[in-house]
């Protein structure tokens, strides 16, 4: 078999097919012997381990990837993993209540209650980060002056705040953003997995990178791990095995996590995930668009075109 | 002089009841895991107002009796009695000058000899009254901000003396005070202590090599035998308490007793004459 | 000739650092690629536009207080514990096994409970710091206590002092080299706290500074912040040693004083 | 008596350990909430389960390793630059800055340094690990050797020796004290680099326990693996405390010894 | 006796031409920022075989010479020559036993005396076999296990001067050698060194406050004046080179010399008489 390091900057929801085609042996059928490791240290470093050449493959945020190939590195993006800013956006009840949100309040009226909030985000430059810049953007507001965006690192850090009321309202992907409306009495803000913020609908959130020599020097391998993924990504949305598949990722996965928030989170963040690894020039520009409008650095270096490639992907699904 | 209240008067505190008293003292030392008798069986009384000298072989004891009579461990054979009280430790009421000098490397000459002064909660004024006072005595005019490695070794000595001085105890022990200064300084030096006690009843319990010294000073002179350290004689210096340092080396009776304690402690040299 | 090897000293220092930098700008591009290791043009570069949009000063000035209040805090309690357990040996050396065990513990590992307990303000920054602080101040503090001698002590003894007067007169006098190695050791540390807590939490700060560059993927804005972190720590490094100078008046004639035996 | 005194620290040990648990064990649920700080009984039994099925055994066995392995690399070089620093006046001040300078970088801003330059393997974590402790040991004995005398360093000279029989019989023996103090400081830091180490990407140590537990919010899992860890310091600790015994047998005697002045 | 190759005969090399000379030699410390003259105009010449004693008020200088013999520091006037040729920073020609004994804390006894045969490079049975021998001569026998702190002050001088014997250098440095030691040892001590300059050819430079081993031991004595020092005179001893100090006491020539002596130091003090 062949070996494929792959380089994930956490344990979580965000990377289910790659758990999946390990479970399920998608990735022994493939011939691959696939090993994956923990970078907690993020995606900086998850893409230097990549680009030199320790990691084959870094399963994560499109953004690492593009500001990697924009500054003369040979970083490539061969295939979507998910396709849906699968950041959930919660609000402390309370503050929700203040500013009259209901169930039934539209996209408008809640982006425009995050003025004055105190908004937690994982990391600075992190995906969390930019997702709470764009909203305060999209509602008008100066990230400065009329809310405060906090860096407060993991899950856990996230939760002991929101539950100590030190922040108003947070963005994380399941299952804090779950864990956080069941046991802290949260309101579920946006449901970005499922796409409830129009303008992100599709967005290209995470994706399956490597360095060009790589799939220079072993075309088959990656293109067999790619169909893997494939096969993983179509099995999760079968209806007749998506639970069978679920309590296996669970078992190896998230035993310690409650099984019914974990069957809930699997619910909420399937939509997130495509049948098909296949980008679109299109999804590429909107990711550049999207980047550009908060960061001081702008990607201007960057070639599209040579930042991503469906080589990679077996010619039929194209 | 300032008694200590807790130290006076105890009990049976009349003329002839000693100020410090050795009962059937022993001590052992553990070197290496295996017991070393420094001294054994020593009687010893040291009466107020009066210097006691003690000489004996090198490593025979006497550092460690004074070590004992200032409290800083106790024998594991008989007891020591301080004003008919066992010596509990560190003894308040004796000042105690040791063998090697023990200066703070990180105070000058003056810090250094104040410390007893500031321990007393002396004012800053009195407290440089007294050491300037002091270091006229002992010579070290002029010293004052030189710290303790910038002194020669007799200066160093002396600056613990004044140390000794500005403490001011009931009781001095000293441990070859004078053995790095020249003739006429440890002259000097010898006068000066003889009329302390003289005028301030202190008493003195002075550990020297010097036999000529230990008599010289001595009202009377404790000699020890070799180790395991015990108290060979005890001899009684018939020389006038007012006796005149300065005139002695030329008195007879002087050098009869100084010959006397020559034979005591040094017999095999004198078979050889 | 005092100020003479000074500048013999600051000469060579220059010297080393242009080599360093040119050294860096050659590799840059060549040995590793820029993506990595930035150049220090460019780092420069960077931080002088910081400089003269004051943001380096907005930032700098509260990992300084952070890291100075923690720096505070923790060797003033790592000195008091240092002093106490020095003294106290049988607290000591039950104590012992359980702070060594409790400072093996990865801070970053605690965040959660720091984040529950004290939030995310600065204060948890400074608890956070002075929690790294305390640890090497102790242990050399309580080092240098054991190692005062004993003869020193006695004799004070003897002259009727108060634990008080020891303490002051002798024990913190000769320790005073451990502990003063113990403060130069926590100065990085209180900075490295100081930064580990803004990225535990917070919105400014040279921590901040240096994730958001790192989020971005912007090497040249990590290194701008590190330069600033640097900066920060030669200052703090050069006030300890001066104070440390300045308490030791004694040693300084010990090393300039010609040596008799 | 030796015995007797050692009982009783271990009896107020106990009695310290259980006090610390009993009181967690009362809090958790109540003053604070079982999802942030579990409860001993819990981490007990998770601990147990990972000790009977091997898991603490297999991370534990890794992280020891990285730990031992930087601490030992990161101690010798520190003890090898401290010493001669400690002699070379010069080097040492003009290094000195940039020495304390480099060390106030948190390494975890390196971390993609470190993995371009070392990969992400055990080698990567044992230089992580050797970096932090590098700085305890070398600082320490740095301080050490500047402290020795002298006096006595003249003593042999005059009697013709030479450098290394300086360093050897007058030098190190002296800087003992300081040595042991810098390695003891690094014992802890030498699991952190570990486990930090760990942290930047891995699948297997402690570091990857915690941070996998962290991940599924299992406050019991971390708290598990911290205990995994603290008795891996107790032990290490325990370990150069011996050496430090060994090495030093005129301590021993000068503790034990009776004083006289 | 092994000469130094470096050291040997470098010029005009005949009997009369000194083994160490001081040539109008000053030194001055700095103190707290102010200079310190501790010695100055010092003309001094020590022959090889010869044992000179030097005497004088604490705080002369005698131990800033051994200092500046030792090449320890350089003078600040005038030039201090062996065999010649200008000293340089450690002289290894020369053993210094210090005032201070510097016996080092972490060897006991015979890890210290052992010191400079290790340095030298001598087998270990060998190194045993000197060190048994040297702790008998100087009487510490049985010692050897003790540590510095374990021993009397006596003791310690003793391990001091057995380390000195160890290294067994051409010229010899003694400050204040014996001052610790009581009185019989103390003879035994000047006989051993007596009797090891006359049979293996040693120079020794000897400081001492004892006057009467200033003439005991020496073949000449300096004489030094109070601060800053300088030689107020050279005072020939002319007792025979074989001398038996057990018999001296009652010599007639030694005590005229003596006599001498105590006039020259302390004039004061024989006005008063
Ligand atoms: N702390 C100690 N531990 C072990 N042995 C000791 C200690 N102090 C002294 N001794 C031993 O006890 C004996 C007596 O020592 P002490 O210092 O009392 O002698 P001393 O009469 O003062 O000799 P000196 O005239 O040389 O100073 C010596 O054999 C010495 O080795
Ligand atoms: N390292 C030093 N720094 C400054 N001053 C010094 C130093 N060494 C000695 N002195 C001064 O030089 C003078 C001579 O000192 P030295 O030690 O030579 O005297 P000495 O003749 O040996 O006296 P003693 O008989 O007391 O040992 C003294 O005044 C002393 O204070
Ligand atoms: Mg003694
Ligand atoms: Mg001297």
């Amino acid at each position: 078999a062949d070996r494929v390091n792959f380089a994930m900057p956490s344990i979580g929801m965000l990377y289910l097919p790659v758990y999946v085609a390990e479970q399920m042996g998608y990735f022994a059928d493939a011939d691959i012997d696939a090993n994956l490791q923990v970078f907690k240290a993020g995606g900086g470093t998850s893409m230097a381990a990549v680009l030199g050449g320790d990691m084959d493959v870094y399963i994560g945020s499109t953004s690492a990837a593009l500001r990697a190939a924009s500054q003369d590195t040979n970083a490539v993006i061969i295939g979507a993993l998910m396709t849906q800013y699968a950041s959930n956006v919660v609000m402390r009840g309370e503050f929700a209540k203040e500013k009259g949100l209901t169930e039934s309040s539209t996209v408008e009226e809640r982006l425009a209650a995050l003025e004055g909030a105190l908004i937690g985000v994982t990391g600075a430059g992190s995906g969390t980060h930019q997702l709470a810049l764009y909203m305060l953007n999209e509602a008008g507001l100066d990230p400065e002056r009329d809310a405060t965006v906090v860096f407060v690192g993991g899950g856990s850090e996230i939760l002991a705040a929101f539950s100590r009321d030190r922040i108003d309202a947070f963005t994380l992907s399941n299952p804090t953003s779950d864990t956080a409306i069941a046991q802290y009495n949260g309101f579920l803000l946006f449901n970005t997995a499922a796409g409830q913020l129009p303008a992100l609908d599709g967005h290209l959130y995470i994706s399956v990178n490597t360095r060009q020599q790589w799939i220079d020097e072993n075309p088959e391998v990656a293109k067999r791990m790619m169909s893997a993924i494939q096969r993983a990504q179509v099995a999760m949305h079968d209806p007749a095995q998506t639970e069978a598949i679920r309590d296996k990722v669970y078992e190896a996965y998230f035993p310690k996590v409650e099984k019914s928030l974990f069957d809930q989170a699997w619910t909420a963040v399937l939509p997130a995930y495509p049948t098909s690894p296949h980008i679109s020039r299109e999804q590429m520009e909107r990711v550049v668009t999207f980047l550009d409008t908060f960061s001081e650095r702008k990607l201007d270096g960057l070639d599209i075109d040579a930042a991503y490639t469906n080589d990679m992907l077996e010619p039929a699904t194209n | 002089m300032t008694k200590h209240p807790d130290q006076a008067m105890t009990q049976s505190d009349n003329v002839t009841s000693p100020l410090i008293a050795f009962r059937n003292v022993g001590k052992q030392f553990i070197v290496k895991g295996e017991p070393l008798q420094a001294v054994h069986g020593i009687d010893l009384d040291v009466y107020e107002g009066e210097i006691l000298t003690l000489v004996g072989p090198s490593g025979c004891g006497k550092s460690t009796l004074l070590n004992m009579a200032a409290g800083l461990f106790a024998p594991t054979e008989g007891e020591v009695f301080y004003r008919g009280s066992q010596v509990q430790p560190y003894n308040p009421a004796v000042g105690y000058m040791t063998q090697s000098d023990h200066l703070l490397p990180w105070r000058d000459v003056i810090g250094n000899i104040a410390i007893p002064l500031e321990i007393k909660g002396l004012s800053k004024s009195e407290i440089s009254r007294r050491v300037e006072e002091l270091m006229e005595t002992v010579g070290l005019g002029g010293f004052g901000k030189s710290y303790p490695n910038q002194l020669s070794g007799g200066m160093r000595k002396r600056c613990a003396l004044a140390r000794l001085l500005a403490y001011d105890p009931e009781t001095l022990l000293m441990d070859e005070p004078f053995a790095a200064l020249d003739a006429l300084l440890r002259m000097r030096m010898q006068i000066e202590i003889r009329d302390l006690c003289r005028r301030l009843n202190k008493t003195v319990m002075f550990v020297t090599h010097d036999l000529d010294e230990a008599v010289a000073i001595g009202d009377r002179c404790a000699v020890f035998t070799g180790r395991p350290g015990s108290i060979e004689r005890i001899v009684d210096v018939p020389l006038a308490p007012d006796r005149n340092i300065l005139h002695l080396r030329k008195d007879p009776d002087y050098r009869a007793i100084t010959a006397d304690l020559w034979e005591v402690l040094a017999p095999s040299i004198e078979q050889e004459l | 000739m005092e100020s003479l090897t000074k500048t013999r000293i600051w000469t060579y220092r220059v010297a080393f650092l242009a080599f360093v930098l040119i050294s860096w700008e050659l590799a840059s591009g060549r040995i590793a690629s820029e993506f990595f290791i930035s150049r220090p043009s460019a780092i420069a570069e960077q931080f002088f536009a910081w400089v003269m949009s004051g943001t380096i000063f907005y930032h700098g000035a509260i990992t300084l207080l952070q890291a100075v209040g923690g720096f505070l805090l923790g060797s003033v309690i790592g000195m008091c514990f240092g002093v106490w357990l020095g003294r106290a040996q049988l607290v000591a050396e039950v104590l012992d096994p359980f702070i060594m065990m409790f400072y093996s513990l990865p801070k970053v590992a605690l965040a959660p409970l720091f984040v529950l307990w004290f939030g995310i303000g600065i204060d948890m920054k400074i608890y956070l710091t002075a929690t790294i602080v305390f640890f090497l101040v102790f242990l050399n503090t309580y080092t240098g206590v054991r190692a005062v001698s004993r003869e020193q002590v006695a004799i004070l003894r003897l002259m009727g002092a108060t634990e008080r007067h020891v303490l002051f007169k002798v024990v913190l006098p000769s320790a005073i080299t451990w502990v003063f190695t113990g403060l130069r050791l926590s100065v990085p540390y209180a900075l490295i706290g100081s930064i580990v807590g803004e990225l535990i939490a917070s919105n400014r700060g040279l921590g901040y500074l240096l994730a958001n560059s790192a989020g971005q993927f912007d090497t040249t804005g990590v290194f701008a912040a590190l330069i600033g972190i640097m900066i920060m720590a030669f200052f703090l490094n050069a006030t300890v040693k001066l104070l440390e100078i300045k308490s030791m008046p004694w040693r300084e004639t010990n090393s300039s004083r010609e040596m008799s035996i």
